[in-house]
Parts: C-alpha cells; structure tokens; sequence
C-alpha cells in the first residue's frame, strides 16, 4: 500500500477506535487473552503501568461523546452535573463496560468523587476504587504517601488478578510506558513543527488510541505513523497557529477540533493531558512505586485538578503558547465543569496580561451543532488575519 | 350533590363536573393565558353549562394544576400529581404507573389501587419543560402541534438529541435542518430524546404496569408508541388524558362532599 | 426576585413563622456570638491582625487559634450574603469578571465580596494571610487559588484520604488508615511550621491541648443537642436552629464559647422537651434533609414543610458540616497530633464522605433513631459536592428501606434558581403522599 | 455592475439590501427564515430584486452572512455576521467602537479600531442562549405576539424581576408571577428588562470603549434600549429607521462593495 493510503487507513482505524462506544480494540484483547481482566480509570491520570504489570489491560474511561444517549444514568445522576461522568455511567449502566474487573476514579472533583458511591451502589459485582492523588504535592510526605497508595492499589489487583507484581514486571511496564512517552512527544513535535502534514485532529486520535487498545499495539502503531507522516503532500496552508486548552478531562467532539482547525492550525493542547503526563521518561531504579510516585508529583505537567505551587497553571499555559510559537489561544471549558471554568477565569487574565489574543469556548461532548461555534472561529481568525478596507 | 375539579396548567384550562355517581358531566377547556382566575372561571362555567347544572348543585370544587390557588372560588388546592394520580386509576382501575408529559413539567407517578400516590418524580431543572419543547419544534418547522406525531412515525433515520436542555435543544433542531437532514427524521429525534427522558424519570418511581400516560401529550401518536418501545409494555391513553387532573380534582371534590355529608350524618370518619 | 414569587399557603397553614428560634439562649446567644465574630473580623481588618481563611470540612480551627489569627470562614459570609438577600449582586459582580453560571454560588459571592472592597453586610472582612483547604470539597481548594491569585497569600492544602470506595478498610488499625494517618500528621507539622512563619508566633503544644479540650466538649454537647430531636415533637429544627449550631460550632470551634453556647442550647431545648414544645404547632410529618438548605429562600424553604405541620428533625448537613466530629471520637490530650490528625482521618472517613456521597446506610440508621416520615433530598444547581448521586441515594432508600424521598432543586445562594410555584408543587405532592401513606397505614392497622 | 447585494440568513429572519457605491440602500426585504435557508436565500434574492426594480444583471457582487450562509449557492463571497454587522456600525456611526446586537439566538459583543476591524467580541454563555426568542416564548406564553413586546411592555407599572439568564429557568419566573396574580404588562416589561441585563453582561466582557452602537430586532423596544442606557449607563447609536436590523444585511453589502473595488483594481493593474 502507497505512504498515503497507509497512513490515511492508520488514522480511519484510530478514529473508529475513538469513537465506537463499544471498544472494539479491548473486546479483540479479551479474546486473545482468555481470563485476561481489564481495568478502568477515569480522568486525568492513573499510572497503569501497575496494571499492565500484573497483565491487565488498562483502559481509558471518558465519556461516550454525542454518539450515546444517556437515558439510565439520568436516573442516577442529576443533569447539571457535566456530561462525561454522566455518560461514563451510561456506559456502565447499558453493559457497555462489561469487560471491567475493576475501575478506579482519581476523584479529580465533587461530580467524579461522588460518582464513585454511584459506581458501587449500582455496580456491586465491580471493584471500585477511590485514588487519592496528592494534593499538597509540596508536602515532604507525599511522595511517599502516593506511594503507599500505589501500594494498596497494586495489592487489590494482586488479589484480582493472582499476579504478583514484582519490581523486574514494574520496570518492565515503565520501561513499555516510557517508550510510548517518547512517541507521544515526537507526534507532538510533528504538529508543532509540521501541522499541514499532522493535524490536531490526526494528532488527537492517534493519541487518544492509546487509551483504550494495548501499549504494545499502540507503540507499534505510533511508530509506523511516525514513519508515514514525513511522505505527505500538503501545501502548508496561511493559517494563524492556536494553542487548544481545556481538554484536560471532558474531550470535545471530534467534528468540534475539526471546526477549529478548519480556520486555524492547533499546535499544542493539552487534550488527554493524563497519557502525556510525565514529561519525561519514568526512572526505573530500585522501588519502581515509589518512582511512579515521585514522577507524579515532579516533572509532570499540569492541570486545573492538580494543587501545586510550583506550577503556576496561567504561567504554564502562557509558555505553552510561546514554545508552540502560537499566534493565539483558544481557551475553553465544558459545560458544567466547575474547575475548568475556575481555571478559565485565570487563564483569560493572564493571557490579557501577556498580549496574547484569545477565543472562549465553551464545550460539550454531547454537542452535535457547531454553526455558532463556526462563525466564532471564523471571525476570531478573520480578525487577526485580514483587513477588509 | 356535584363535583367540579379546575385544573389550571400552563397552557390550558380544564374544568371537569362529576355527578354523585362520579359520572362525567360536563367539561370544560380553555387556553390559560396571563389572566388565570378569569381562565379557571371560564373553564368551570363551560363545564356548568355542558353538564347542565347550577353552581349551587356543586357541593365542592377543587382546584389543581400551577394556578391552583388562582382558582379563587374553589374550596380547596390538591396538587396534579394527586390529581393525575387519582384520575388515571378512574381511567384505568388497573394503573400502577402514571406518566404526565406537561408544558412545565415532566411527572413520574407510582399509584395504589386506590389512587394513592406511593412516590414522584419531576424532571430536574436542566432538562425542564420538555413538553413546550414539541411547542418549539412546532413553531421552527411550521407544522401544527397535532400533525407532529404522524410526521415522526414517517422517519427513516431519526437523529440522535443529545442534549437536556430545552434552550440547546432548540438550537440542535436548526442544527440538523440546516444540514439537511429531513424533517420527519429531526422530528422522530425530539420524541425520542423526550420519551427517553420522560422514562429515566419513570425508571426512578420504578415501573409497574399498567402505565397510564395523561396530559395533552398523551394524544401524540409517536410518544405513545415510543413510551411503549422504552417500556416494553402497552400504554394505556384516555380521550380523556388532558382531562385527567381535572378529574382528579373532582373525585377529591366528591370525597369531601361524602364526608361532610357523613359528618352532617353524624356519621364519623 | 423568584423568592418574592408566591407565598400561597395550603390549607394547614395558620403557624406562627419559626415559631422555633424565637427568643431563648439559642437565638440570643447565637446572635450575639455571630456579632461578636463579625467585630473580631472587622477589627482585624483595621488593625491588619492576621486572618486565616479555613473551610468547614476540616477547619483545623483549634490549631489556628494557637497562633491567634482571626478566623474567616467563607462559606458561612457567602450564605450570610444570600440570607440578608443581597447574594445576587455579590455573584453577578463575580460573573462580570468571568465566573460561569455555572459553578459554585459560594465562590461567586465571596469573589464578589473581595471584588467589592470585602464589605459585607455584616461588616468587614480581614485579607487573607494563610488560607487553609482541605480535598473533601475539591472547589476548596479552587477557591483558595483565587485567593493566591487575588493576595499572593500562602495557601496550604490538607490532603485527608477518605473512603476508597469497594470493601473500603474503614478499621482505624487498619494499614491504609496508619499510612493515612502518617501522611496527615506529618502535613500537620508542615502546617505548624507555615503557621510560624507566617504569624511569627511559635507553637505552643499546651494552647493546642486547651483547644482540644474545648472540642471535646462542644462535640460532646453538640451530639447530645442533636439526639434531642429523637423526641416526639421535635425541640428545634435542622434548618431554622440548625444553621444556628452549625456555624457556632464551627466559628468557635476549640474557644471557650462554643461549649458553653451548647451547653444553654441545650437546657433550652431540654425545657422545650419537658414542656413538649415542637417547632410547629401540631407536629404531623417528621423530616431529615438530604443536602443542604437554600439560603437565597431560607425562611421559604422551612415554611414549604412547616406549613403543613412538617418539621426538620436531622439532617446529612448536620454531619457533614457541623464542625464533622466522628461520634464517640475524644481528643487525646496526651498525644495532641497523632490525636488531630486520627480526628481529620475519621471525620473525613465517616463524618464527610459517608454522609455526602455514600449516604445510604447513615440516612437509613438515622431515619429509624429519628423516627423520619420521609427525607427531602436538595440538589444544589452549582454543588456538586452535596449533590452528585442525590436521585440515586433517594431510590436506593425507597426501594432498600421503603423510605418516601422527595428531590427537589435550587440552590444555595443563587436566588435565580430558586422557583417558588414548581417547589412549592413538588413539596405539596410529597406532603399530600406522605398523609396518604400514613391514612393508608392507619387503615391498615 | 456597481451595485452589491448583502444577505443576511439568520436564524430567525432573511434580510437582504441593495447599496451602491455611497452606501445608500436601494433596496431591503425581510421576513421569517423558516428551517430551509437555501429557499430563503432564493427568494430574498428574488424579492429584494424587484422592492429595488433592479435587474440582477446590475448586482456586480453577493456577499452573504449570518446562521445559513452558507446556504446561498449564488454568493460570491460568505463573511460571518460578526465582521459585517462590525462594517455596518461603524459605516453609519463612525465614531462607534463598542457593539451590542441582540439577535433571535444569540447576544453579541465586539470592540472595533477605527477602521471597523473587529479587536474584540463575545457572545452569550450557551446557557444565557434564546436572548431574543426568550422574549418571544414569553409573549406566547402571556397569550401575545412579539410584534405587541413595544406596547405591552410600555404599559408596565412595575415590572416583574425575571433574573435567571437561562431561558428555561427564566420562564418558570414568569410562571411564578402569573400564579402570584403579577400583570402581563409587568411580566412582559421583566422579561425585556431581563434581556437587557443579559445582553450588558455579554457587553461588559469586551472592555467596552466608547461611542456605543446597539443593532439587532430587538432595537424596535424603547424599553429594551431603556433598560441597556441606565444599567450600562452610557449611551447608544441606535440605527435609524429599524435599519439595526439590517446592519448585517448592510455590513455584508458594505464589504462587498471593498471586495468588487480591489477586483476591479487587480484587473486594471
């Protein structure tokens, strides 16, 4: 098959991948892995190289987008709580998420936290778990308290799975994560770089694959990409170059990126912002936990549900935009979202303060109409390229 | 002696008179409007004249609905969740489950044999007014209210609403017109999303057969069929069904007119 | 506003408004400590003393105090804007800003209050020197970034571990709850020494001891006032006395005045009890609320149950926001950290998430010892801490336990979002079931 | 060839002007959209033709805006309705740096240079959505067409405080004060009032400069301008003879003349 064609079909898999609300990529591992269990996690981070050392397969649990409507978790949770924990519970409410073993929910805010009740009254037969990330990541102690907590997530799915997880598995499973680090911030640069050879979009689905299909695959699969990529013909466009923010939980609609890009090149964001968590590769040395634990918390990138002084958010998003040479932000939130839209609000002041022009949005996954959200991308980009007199 | 029920909705009037035999006697309907005790009046002298009988002859009038306490003449307030509760087992002996599809609000009811209501549910407040909802579509396709039924039974490929909210809906409703998609097949989503959310609601009472749907919504063809889909069990729908809170009312009327009777009897409780 | 829409009555109706919290210690006292906070906050203001900005679900009042800082506690002048009906200006100051309609009412009026210069309708409030959150409402701490946004102020946040959901091991020696409570003691030597730095006061262990002490009284007392409400007819109600005690016990939580505010709460009530005053006229329908109350209609939101002769006997707010004190739980004095950190594990075990978002076994235990008729479920519109899984928890106790729940929505400052005509629809109904459940019950008998 | 027509396809009403060169407008039509934008634009074409008696031969550019612009295969040219109703404003006041249009679906906010660029804009939150059709939903509800807001809103004693910003939250204001015995005329006056104050929190989030200029339907209710001028305390340009409501058409009209001259400039060149 021509560069091309491969490519093109690479990416088609990717987005079906990402859109079919019934996992296919998980439901092909459980056939080839009879007994093989599968684990859950919700938004942002979860480091499932403790899974995927005990043999699970750990997969990406973010809503359902527009193609599924939620009609029993209604029942269970009131409609102004955001839509991604609303359609996560749909999902398991209509058997979509049968293949689960256990499920773990970093509780990232109220709606996620409380959810996890939701989860165990309705779900008795799955094992449901509250991970308590640090919040005062500052604090001398805790480091070694997310350790501990590692611990007793690692020691639940022993008793699951009746795999140990030893140190050899761990660093094994870092040393597997790491390299999908690594590929993930090459495509990363090839958007940067190159956005007319590697989209928002493509770059986004190709990510966002890897959440839901095992690593092996996905490293293989990124690899390939990668290699595909540098053959394209395009005709770099005269686009102005945006930085997207707000993906970090809620993911907008596929045909939402496309609206933007359509007007301008997105290249950099921080969509599914918990896969390219660590900036740079795990060390895996003698307690590979505690290492897990230690790269959570140092060298890791940020987001409004992470507490840490040492990462002033505004700050960071503003040399997001400088480093991606972005002409512009675009800045948005979804629906219902209460520390998206806090962290909006500083966003937008620091962005006023460094001169840097922006676009608000906000978002849903359910959403199905973008006319509106068309004509502001349109008009934003027309304002800073043209000049009708 | 006479019963009279009022139930003043959000957009319509009714007015219902019950003989001591709770044999319908008279109805009455009016649009509601702005002014709603001249409405409740309206109504209840509409029913007086269909059934032929004095004001006098009414021993008590209940009023119900949202302007329940407008119903300035009337002798006390029931909620319509009772109303409807009590009119749909008058309807339907057999009804276990009530659904109520209003301009304001959904009502979930769980009913006794007695037409007493065991528990509720309203719709929450993100995805109020469902019932106006058919209103707006009405209104932005150009297609009078009672024709929307048949239409979306025509659909091939309805389309997925996925919002709650009445206001985003509105807009999602533009949305799929503006490209392209057929009338029939917008209009067959907007029952859909209303049905669905309408039996999450159902769902939290729990749902017990039979299932009486009452209100005015109850006369499109499409919700029936659709509620009937969701459920997996007929649904039982009356002529009546937009008169069933007035009805309610009545009966309620018709007790207390017993009682006193019986209290004036010397006969206790 | 809304809440000025219909004040329609049905037809049991002719109470004397609030018949409880009238007069007596409760009133009198509570307005008094209320003024008296308000002054300590205004003088600090003036006189630039130190403030430290803390949050119900673990306070960490009594370690503060050490260090003599003023106390300031949003949530309760955010409520205060909305009970004085002036919450609307505060939060459409904070939306001009940027704020979303969407999120936390709370944080809107006390943005809007930094917005305005911090005046208040009670008087002013201190800038904050330290702000202290804790992850058992993640807005907290959300909220506390917009302090280090506005004032560059030091912000500590206190990680408490809670419930872990699935076979969660609850046991205080268990190994999660050692490595938790590890972590929290060393955080609160971290605290200790910020709080140093800060106030330039050094700690003194004994003053923290007294503090505790205090605690163990007030929660002591605030436990047995609350028991009252098991008698028939109740002595107070959850929301009308119940924002009295839960804002005293936490403003004065770890002083002096806090137990010996409940302690003349308490013979008030006792008296109420021989004299079998309730909180209505005729007491038919005992209550519990699920959630909280709505302060933009706070009169409003009793009267809708009162006026049927419904009355609050308890509430999930009462726990979850009553200054959180695990039941039985004593401080020892003798080992005043590890004793304060195992407090803030075991609040936010039982005290918080039990209550708040797995609330089913606690609210069914307590609608037996309580003798509940049924359980109002309040789902705030911008709270998803007190809201998230409310519909849920009202069907599993109406299917598990055969307790009649009604949901309803508002909110908690927001006067937007309060609809009196379709409140007042929905709560009639309930009533009207309740009565019919009990006529039916009658019968059966 | 140097006449231009601009059409603007919003989401409630079709407009469309002719202008020449000077900007005088030769002629203008209006009426209700409807869901199928490409028969809007055919027949805005059509009519706006013959109101003007101008043979389509004598139209030298179309450029089209608004919600279905992209519905009229015979543009030349399609701008979003920002930029142009920006061009309109700022043609006929050209001192205007700050904009206000009030529309059917949504509120818009933008900051101009001197040149009529667009610096800065803003429309409503997705949950302040409906702006104009709010009020027209309330009208109906009233028992009231939208065409009577003026009038019915002028008669008010003392308006009703409708102060939700969601569309369907507000209603149940409305229903609130209807069962309270409120008067149509204060309702009706709240609900604009309401409007008005939405629309100035959209305006206050551009850091608006002055001169002010307000556009939109909405600027045929004195009340609604009322209302804007002493909550926002400043003054507006409001355009003349209901031309606000063609400022996009006009806008469009405006930009197509510049786009024709920098035509013919590039063929003589």
């Amino acid at each position: 098959m021509a560069p091309a064609q491969e490519l093109a079909a690479l990416l088609d898999e990717c987005r079906v991948l990402v859109e079919d609300p019934e996992f296919p990529a998980v439901r092909r591992w459980q056939e080839a892995h009879p007994g093989g269990k599968v684990l859950g996690h919700f938004q942002v981070y979860f480091p499932e190289e403790i899974a995927h050392a005990a043999g699970m397969l750990p997969v990406k649990i973010l809503g359902a987008g527009s193609g599924v409507q939620i009609r029993k978790a209604d029942a269970r949770i009131a409609a102004f709580v955001c839509s991604i924990i609303r359609s996560s519970l749909e999902l398991a409410l209509t058997g979509r998420l049968d293949f689960l073993s256990m499920f773990v929910i970093p509780p990232i805010c109220d709606a996620a936290r409380n959810a996890c009740g939701v989860w165990v009254r309705n779900l008795p037969s799955l094992t449901t778990q509250v991970l308590y990330l640090p919040q005062n990541a500052t604090s001398p102690a805790a480091a070694a308290y997310a350790r501990d907590e590692y611990h007793r997530i690692a020691t639940i799915i022993e008793g699951l799975t009746g795999e140990a997880i030893t140190d050899d598995r761990l660093r094994a499973s870092i040393a597997l994560y790491n390299e999908n680090r690594r590929l993930l911030r090459e495509v990363y640069r090839v958007k940067r770089d190159t956005p007319w050879l590697l989209s928002g979009v493509e770059a986004y689905t190709l990510t966002r694959a890897g959440g839901v299909m095992p690593r092996e695959d996905h490293n293989a699969l990124l690899h390939r990409a990668l290699e595909l990529v540098p053959h394209r013909q395009a005709k770099r466009q005269d686009k102005i170059r945006v930085v997207f923010e707000g993906g970090y939980c809620e993911q907008p609609p596929v045909d939402m990126l496309t609206v933007i890009q359509d007007a301008c090149y997105i290249v950099d964001d921080d969509l599914l912002i918990g896969l390219r968590w660590h900036l740079d590769d795990v060390p895996a040395g003698e307690d590979p936990l505690a290492d897990l634990a230690r790269a959570y918390l140092e060298g890791s990138s940020y987001s409004p549900v992470q507490h840490d002084p040492r990462k002033p958010k505004s700050q960071m998003l503003v040399r997001r935009i400088r480093e991606a040479r972005a002409d512009a932000a675009i800045v948005a939130a979804p629906k219902m979202c209460e520390p998206g839209l806090e962290e909006q609000v500083n966003h937008i002041r620091a962005l006023e303060e460094a001169g840097i022009p922006h676009l608000v949005m906000e978002f849903e996954e359910k959403m199905t109409v973008f006319e509106q959200m068309r004509m502001e991308v349109e008009t934003f980009a027309e304002s800073l390229l043209f000049d009708f007199a | 002696m006479f019963g009279g029920g009022v139930d003043v909705g959000s957009t319509q009037t009714k007015a219902v008179i019950l003989d001591g035999e709770r044999r319908v006697r008279g109805r009455g309907l009016v649009d509601t409007g702005a002014r709603l005790t001249d409405a409740a009046i309206a109504a209840f002298h509409q029913a007086l004249q269909a059934a032929n009988v004095l004001e006098a002859d009414v021993g008590c009038v209940i009023g119900t609905g949202y302007g329940r306490f407008r119903v300035e003449f009337g002798h006390a307030q029931v909620t319509e969740i009772s109303c409807h509760a009590r009119g749909a087992v008058y309807l339907f002996p057999q009804t276990r489950s009530v659904l109520d599809i209003g301009g304001q609000d959904t009502k979930a009811i769980s009913v006794a044999g007695t037409g007493q209501v065991l528990d509720f549910c309203m719709n929450d407040k993100c995805s109020a007014g469902t019932g106006r909802f058919l209103g707006a579509a009405s209104q932005a396709l150009e297609i009078p209210l009672g024709d929307l039924g048949p239409l979306a039974l025509t659909a091939k490929h309805p389309v997925t609403m996925t919002t709650t909210c009445t206001v985003f809906a509105e807009s999602e409703i533009l949305g799929w017109l503006a490209r392209g998609r057929k009338t029939e097949d917008v209009l067959m989503g907007v029952h859909v999303a209303i049905a669905s959310r309408s039996l999450s609601l159902l769902r939290r009472v729990g749902v017990e057969p039979e299932i009486t749907f009452t209100g005015g919504v109850a006369r499109n063809t499409a919700m029936v069929k659709l509620i009937e889909e969701l459920t997996g069990a007929p649904v039982n729908v009356s002529e009546e069904s937009h008169y069933c809170g007035a009805v309610g009312a009545a009966l309620h009327a018709l007790d207390r007119v017993a009682a006193q009777a019986g209290v004036a009897a010397g006969g206790g409780l | 506003m809304a809440v000025r829409g219909s004040t329609e009555r049905g037809p049991a109706t002719d109470h004397p408004a609030g018949a409880s919290g009238q007069g007596g210690a409760i009133r009198r006292e509570g307005r008094r400590l209320m003024d008296l906070w308000w002054q300590e906050m205004t003088a600090a203001d003036e006189t630039g003393r130190p403030a430290a900005y803390v949050f119900v679900m673990g306070s960490l009042c009594e370690l503060l105090r050490v260090f003599d800082v003023v106390l300031n506690a949003p949530e309760i002048t955010s409520l205060q804007t909305a009970i004085r009906g002036h919450s609307l200006t505060y939060i459409q100051a904070a939306e001009d800003y940027g704020y979303s309609p969407d999120i936390c009412g709370y944080v809107k009026a006390d943005v809007g209050l930094q917005l305005k210069g911090r005046t208040h309708p009670h008087g002013k409030v201190p800038p904050p020197g330290l702000a202290v959150a804790t992850n058992m409402c993640n807005t907290y701490i959300k909220w506390a970034e917009i302090w280090e946004q506005l004032y560059h102020c030091p912000v500590f946040v206190l990680d408490l571990p809670a419930w872990r959901g699935t076979g969660a091991d609850l046991r205080r020696d268990g190994e999660a709850f050692q490595n938790d409570r590890r972590y929290v003691e060393r955080q609160l030597g971290d605290l200790i020494a910020l709080c140093e730095r800060v106030t330039g006061k050094a700690f003194d262990i004994d003053r923290l001891r007294e503090a505790m002490a205090e605690v163990n009284r007030l929660a002591a007392c605030y436990q047995e006032v609350v028991a009252l409400n098991r008698t028939r007819p109740a002595p107070f109600s959850a929301i009308r006395e119940g924002i009295v005690f839960q804002g005293i016990s936490n403003l004065y939580r770890g002083s002096p005045e806090g137990p010996r505010f409940f302690e003349a709460a308490r013979e008030e009530l006792e008296e109420r009890v021989r004299r079998g005053q309730g909180t209505v006229p005729a007491e038919k329908f005992r209550l519990m609320l699920g959630g909280t109350t709505c302060y933009a209609a706070f009169k409003r939101f009793a009267e809708l149950f009162e006026e049927w002769g419904g009355t609050f006997v308890h509430s999930t707010y009462m726990v979850f926001a009553g200054g959180g004190f695990p039941p039985g739980f004593g401080y020892d004095l003798a080992h005043p950290i590890e004793s304060l950190a195992e407090e803030l594990l075991l609040s936010a075990w039982r005290g918080f998430s039990t209550p708040m978002f797995y609330a089913q076994d606690w609210l069914a235990e307590t609608a037996q010892e309580w003798s509940v008729d049924g359980i109002c479920f309040h789902g705030v519109k911008s709270c998803r801490t007190t809201s998230t899984g409310l519909p849920d928890v009202r069907e599993w106790l109406r299917t598990h336990n055969d307790i009649p729940g009604l949901f309803i929505q508002s909110d908690l400052v927001d006067p937007r979002l309060w609809s009196d005509a379709q409140l007042k629809n929905r709560v009639d109904a309930f009533i009207e079931s309740l009565a019919g459940r009990k006529a039916a019950a009658g019968a059966g008998r | 060839m140097s006449l231009t027509l601009g059409l603007d396809l919003g989401s409630t009403h079709t407009k469309a002007v002719i202008a020449d060169s000077a900007g005088r407008i030769l002629g203008r039509v209006t009426f209700h959209s409807g869901y199928n934008f490409a028969k809007a634009a055919a027949r805005a074409l059509h009519d706006v033709l013959e109101t003007a008696r101008i043979p389509q031969a004598e139209i030298g550019y179309i450029a089209a805006t608004g919600y279905g612009r992209y519905m009229a295969p015979f543009r030349d040219l399609s701008i979003t309705e920002l930029t142009c109703h920006a061009r309109a404003l700022s043609w006929l006041f050209p001192g205007v740096r700050t904009l206000l249009d009030i529309g059917g679906q949504t509120v818009k906010a933008i900051r101009l240079d001197a040149r009529g660029r667009v610096k800065a804009f803003r429309l409503n939150d997705k949950c302040a959505a409906g702006s104009g059709a709010f009020l027209e939903k309330t009208m109906r509800y009233l028992g009231y067409a939208a065409a009577d807001i003026p009038t019915l809103s002028a008669a008010a004693t003392d308006p009703a405080t409708i102060s939700s910003v969601c569309a369907v939250f507000a209603e149940s204001e409305v229903i609130n004060h209807l069962t309270a015995g409120r008067s149509a005329e204060d309702v009706c006056a709240g609900a604009v009032v309401a409007l008005a104050e939405r629309a100035g929190q959209v305006f206050k989030r551009v850091k608006p400069e002055p001169e002010y200029g307000l556009s939109g339907g909405l600027t045929r209710v004195p009340l609604m301008r009322w209302a804007l001028e002493t909550s926002l305390k400043c003054e507006f340009h409001v355009a003349p003879d209901d031309l606000g409501v063609y400022a996009g058409a006009l806008g469009a009209a405006l930009l197509a003349h510049e786009r024709l001259c920098k035509l013919a400039r590039q063929q003589t060149a």
